[in-house]
């Protein structure tokens, strides 16, 4: 179950500019966090700016109950987040949202993210070796300046390509072209996509073709992050018959005439599986 | 010392004490069960529900403003059915009454929630919602006529014999002209307010944020204004009134209740803090200790009293 | 590159950017003059300017709300004649229109002020305050009202030669109508938007923080009301609008700019920013650098055009 | 010319439980700073708190171009400006207000304070020191608690006489028994105050009964600080004949009917002659 939970701030640095890399001991939170799930936090106390900022779990210590999130900079919540210092309590709301899970019979996951996306895919990857799967790990960054997220990665020497707009590190061009290569040369039968919307849209239109299934991690605007204000919808095929309880948070809407659901992103996802989710052009 | 009394009756719905969430602010209950207990709370008010299953509005549905939000949901919501049948029997399971928000195109969709709703076992009261800003037809239309907001509010009344709250619109100029026309309508008490029309517009793409270009200001931004109407409702129209808009804290709460509302919801403030409800019930018990207050209904009006 | 251009015609009033004051916010001029240079301002509006010299409201004048501010001035001032051999000297001095902002308890009371106004030399717009919460006669009454809102443009128009900016109330069901009723009856222009009435309590005295029990709420919290407000409005009605209602920025500006305003006027964000509306000047023009626009004229409306 | 100045905070402690000391490295407020006058405060940064906060010149150093501020945590914008630690930035506007004037003619000054209230007389009673001036100064508080402000007069040696209510410190029941003594025993011809506004009401009353005048410093809610949004009134007596001139900051209602007018604490004020001044009951 989720919680409320004041964390302590056990450091809060750029790990490059605007990219901050912040360490929570939040032993409560931490406790059932899972991969690809969120927490929703506070940035300041006064009644502006009013709304939490979900941020995804990019590490989670279960020994020591300390999270990390990695994010970036894009407007004033995410300034405030930064400035924040360590020994200051935070107050956040998690873990929230489903999270990965993993594949019923897939062996070989091709895991993709694109920018502070990758965020969530940490905690993923390690889940994914665990649990023993073959993976490939393909990021992309608009830059050598917006590369985050790796350090881990490489030091566990999981398989990590790069793709950079500008060539800067890596594969100059998109990451899907890097997927549109592992496809064939790594013949996955399965996949993980995180990023920016256009992204995922692609990669999720390059594995439809080649038949292969795969988890999408979405974002949308949040009000409650708990399923309560039915803000954060994005589109998901209609369901047919079965309805989720009202115990499990909430409820899908069938019966209409659509042949589309809206879904909400903080509990029905942020994961969904890939054919669930409708994509307006 | 004795306990001071917290219990009040809104309109016939008996409440053990006055803090209820605010609708479409609270799911239908069970997600904020794991932050708070649900038992705890004078009553609760969930998700504006319609006749028919309803998919809400497309695009985006929130924009945060200084010190508020801008919302439109669009009433998405599962229907009257699957709302009886699916959450009705879990919120059965807590000491909490349950008031139903009522959102319809017409007069019949209102007479036929308020008969369905009547029939199904456990519904305390009937909030009725004629003053949703992010609906096409209906919501808004019937609330900013003083007519059609009393005609509704005739028809809902010939259908149940539950409790009436009739939810009305603050973007009026008249708004006392509304209430007493609700309330000569038959209305059991009065909810106050609904959220202000307003928009927020991306100056990057140029284009409304929100998908359904306008929606609702609530939040702490409005909360003049909500105190404003509701003293002015309180003095001109003799019904109870559920007061809402903004409140955050046991201290607002109060100021509501001093400008004559018998109960508050708490709406927005559940985003920021889940556990808004108990914190404002706290703080309005708190209060009541410093100053010695021993029943809430003294407070009620008491600014103008 | 060649400068950009920001000038704008607000029916009729020539402005050489869209950065205005509004009314009641910057005294009379000199107020301001430590902080920034007065020439830099498109226009000045100032303070709310009556036929007979006005004490304003007793009490408590101001309360702060989230992201907001109520006030309860009441139109104190020095009077028409008192500004125009007072005030008006001082302000000629600046390279910058003057718009005096009037208020009246009777139509004869516009109109002498138009004449008197008018009379003087000095004057470059009247923007007529049909909308003032804080006043027991005149003020909102006429703003809410479609056909005494007509009949004070009609009555000023007659009696000037200047370009009349209606002020328009936002306390209404419908202000479209309101506005094609005043663009009927004349005005050049419309002035959007005034407060939005609220109040607050003091939970400790149990009494309203202000002196005049009512006040109105302005700042950022109302922004989204605004935006709104001129989007319906200027859509419906051919006639530049002055935007304001929480104006804080440049971003701010663009936004109204986009949903429908010619100028902008920057109010409440004075107290808090004595520099905000160069702030506010420069914030646009950084914003037209990085789009590219070449003519802040072209951002009229640029969101629903 | 007041100025708006990013000032830098050079130190910010409590001087005891609920009363902070800040110091202000603001060169160009302090070079026109003087008794009486105050500095109008961002405590925050976002759109909550929205306005400004006014607080009294404590100390003015005009060769190191530092102020001081004396102020007690009332409320959350206090609150807010105890929270901000050394070094960080504050946006003031300053100085503002009149200020307190020197005696045209009068030698023997009685200077009464309450409460907080005495923070602004600490640079009027230098004032009045180098001036040459005889002076005997008054302070009332709660209690021991409450006693703050003192610790400059007492290392002067300048003549300090207190009473707390509860007799914790110094004389037990009200400064206003001690300036009734004083008005005896020291035969003041001036005098100032500055305190709760009951107390300066009790005060200016006494000194009218023993035809002394002299100056009060009050405080009213605050919107621009500058003349600006007239929010700030008290009622003064009306003004026969001259207007203030509108390049002084403000105009003052004349030609009206009722026998007095509305004067603004920030630009009239916040010190008054003690005759203008009318307290209603
Ligand atoms: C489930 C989820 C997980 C996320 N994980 C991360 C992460 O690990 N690292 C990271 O850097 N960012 C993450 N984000 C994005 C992050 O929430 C936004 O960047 C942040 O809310 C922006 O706030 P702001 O005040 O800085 O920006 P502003 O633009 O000033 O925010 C204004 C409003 O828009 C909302 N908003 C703005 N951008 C987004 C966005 N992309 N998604 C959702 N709401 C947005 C804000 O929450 C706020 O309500 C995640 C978003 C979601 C939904
Ligand atoms: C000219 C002047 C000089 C002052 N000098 C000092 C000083 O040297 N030291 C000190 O401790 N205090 C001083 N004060 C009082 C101080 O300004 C208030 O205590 C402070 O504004 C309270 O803000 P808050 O947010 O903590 O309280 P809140 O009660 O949360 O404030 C809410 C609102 O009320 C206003 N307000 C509350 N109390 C007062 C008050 N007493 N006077 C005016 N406005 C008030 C605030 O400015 C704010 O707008 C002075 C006030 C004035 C007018
Ligand atoms: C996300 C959201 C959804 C809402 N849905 C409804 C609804 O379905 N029916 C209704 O009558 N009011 C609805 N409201 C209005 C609230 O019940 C309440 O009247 C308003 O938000 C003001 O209170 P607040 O400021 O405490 O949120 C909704 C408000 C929000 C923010
Ligand atoms: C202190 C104060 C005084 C005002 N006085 C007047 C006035 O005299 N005449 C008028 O038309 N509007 C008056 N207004 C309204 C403003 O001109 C403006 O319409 C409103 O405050 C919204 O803009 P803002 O949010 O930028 O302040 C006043 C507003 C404030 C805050
Ligand atoms: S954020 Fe409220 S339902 Fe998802
Ligand atoms: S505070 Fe604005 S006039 Fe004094």
């Amino acid at each position: 179950m989720p919680v409320r939970e004041m964390a302590k701030v056990v450091s809060n640095s750029p790990v490059k500019p605007g990219y901050y890399l912040m360490e929570l001991d939040a032993p409560k939170v931490t406790e059932e966090a899972k991969p690809g799930q969120f927490v929703h936090i506070r940035v300041g106390r006064t009644m502006d700016p009013l709304l939490r900022r979900p941020i995804s779990l990019y590490d989670i210590d279960k020994e020591k109950g300390i999270l990390s999130l990695l994010y970036v900079v894009v407007g004033r919540g995410t300034r405030m987040l930064s400035e924040i210092e360590a020994g200051a309590e935070l107050d956040i709301m998690g873990p929230l949202g489903n999270g990965f899970w993993l594949p019923d019979r897939a062996t070989r996951c091709l895991v993709v993210g694109g920018g502070i996306g990758v965020a969530p895919l940490l905690p993923l990857i390690g889940m994914l070796d665990q649990a023993g799967l073959e993976q490939k790990i393909l990021y992309g960054f608009r830059n050598a300046d917006a590369v985050v997220g790796i350090d881990v990665v490489q030091e566990k020497g999981w398989p990590l390509a790069i793709a950079t707009d500008d060539g800067s590190v890596g594969h100059r061009g998109f990451v899907t072209d890097l997927v549109k290569q592992a496809i064939t040369d790594f013949k996955p039968d399965y996949y993980y996509v995180c990023g920016p919307e256009v992204m995922i849209r692609n990669v999720v239109w390059l594995m439809k073709e080649a038949n292969i299934p795969g988890q999408v991690s979405l974002e949308a605007r949040m009000g409650c992050g708990v399923g309560a204000c039915l803000a954060c919808t994005c589109k998901t095929r209609k369901r047919t018959g079965g309805q989720q309880s009202v115990t499990g948070g909430q409820l899908s809407v069938a019966g209409h005439e659509q042949n589309f659901d809206y879904s909400l992103v903080c509990t029905h996802g942020p994961v969904f599986g890939a054919g669930e989710v409708i994509f307006d052009d | 010392m004795t306990r001071p009394n917290l219990a009040v009756n809104l309109g016939g719905l008996q409440m053990k004490n006055p803090v209820t969430t605010a609708s479409g602010c609270f799911g239908f209950g069970p997600e904020y069960a794991p932050y708070i207990d649900l038992n705890r709370l004078g009553a609760i008010v969930v998700k504006g529900t319609t006749l028919e299953p309803r998919l809400g509005n497309p695009g985006v549905r929130i924009v945060e403003t200084p010190a508020g939000i801008l919302n439109s949901i669009g009433l998405q919501n599962p229907g009257v059915d699957h709302f009886i049948s699916k959450a009705l029997p879990y919120l059965k399971e807590y000491d909490t009454p349950v008031v139903v928000n009522i959102a319809g195109n017409t007069l019949e969709d209102y007479a036929e929630l308020a008969k369905r709703l009547t029939a199904a076992n456990g519904v305390a009261a009937l909030e009725v919602n004629i003053s949703c800003p992010n609906v096409k037809k209906g919501g808004m239309v019937f609330g900013t006529d003083c007519f059609m907001a009393a005609e509704v509010i005739r028809t809902v009344k010939q259908h149940t014999t539950l409790p009436v709250i009739a939810k009305l619109s603050p973007n009026v100029t008249n708004i006392v002209e509304i209430a007493q026309g609700v309330a000569e309508a038959g209305a059991d008490a009065l909810a106050l307010i609904n959220t202000l029309l307003g928009m927020a517009i991306d100056i990057h793409t140029r284009k409304p944020v929100l998908g359904n270009t306008v929606g609702g200001l609530s939040g702490p931004a409005i909360r003049p204004v909500a105190v404003r109407i509701i003293w002015q409702v309180a003095q001109a129209v003799n019904l109870p009134i559920l007061g809402m808009g903004g409140i955050m804290s046991g201290e607002d709460a109060i100021e509501f209740i001093l400008a004559g509302a018998t109960a508050v919801a708490v709406g927005t403030a559940n985003f920021v803090n889940p556990r808004a409800t108990m914190d404002v019930l706290e703080g309005i018990e708190q209060y009541m200790e410093k100053y010695g207050v021993k029943d809430i209904n003294e407070l009620v009006g008491a600014a103008w009293k």
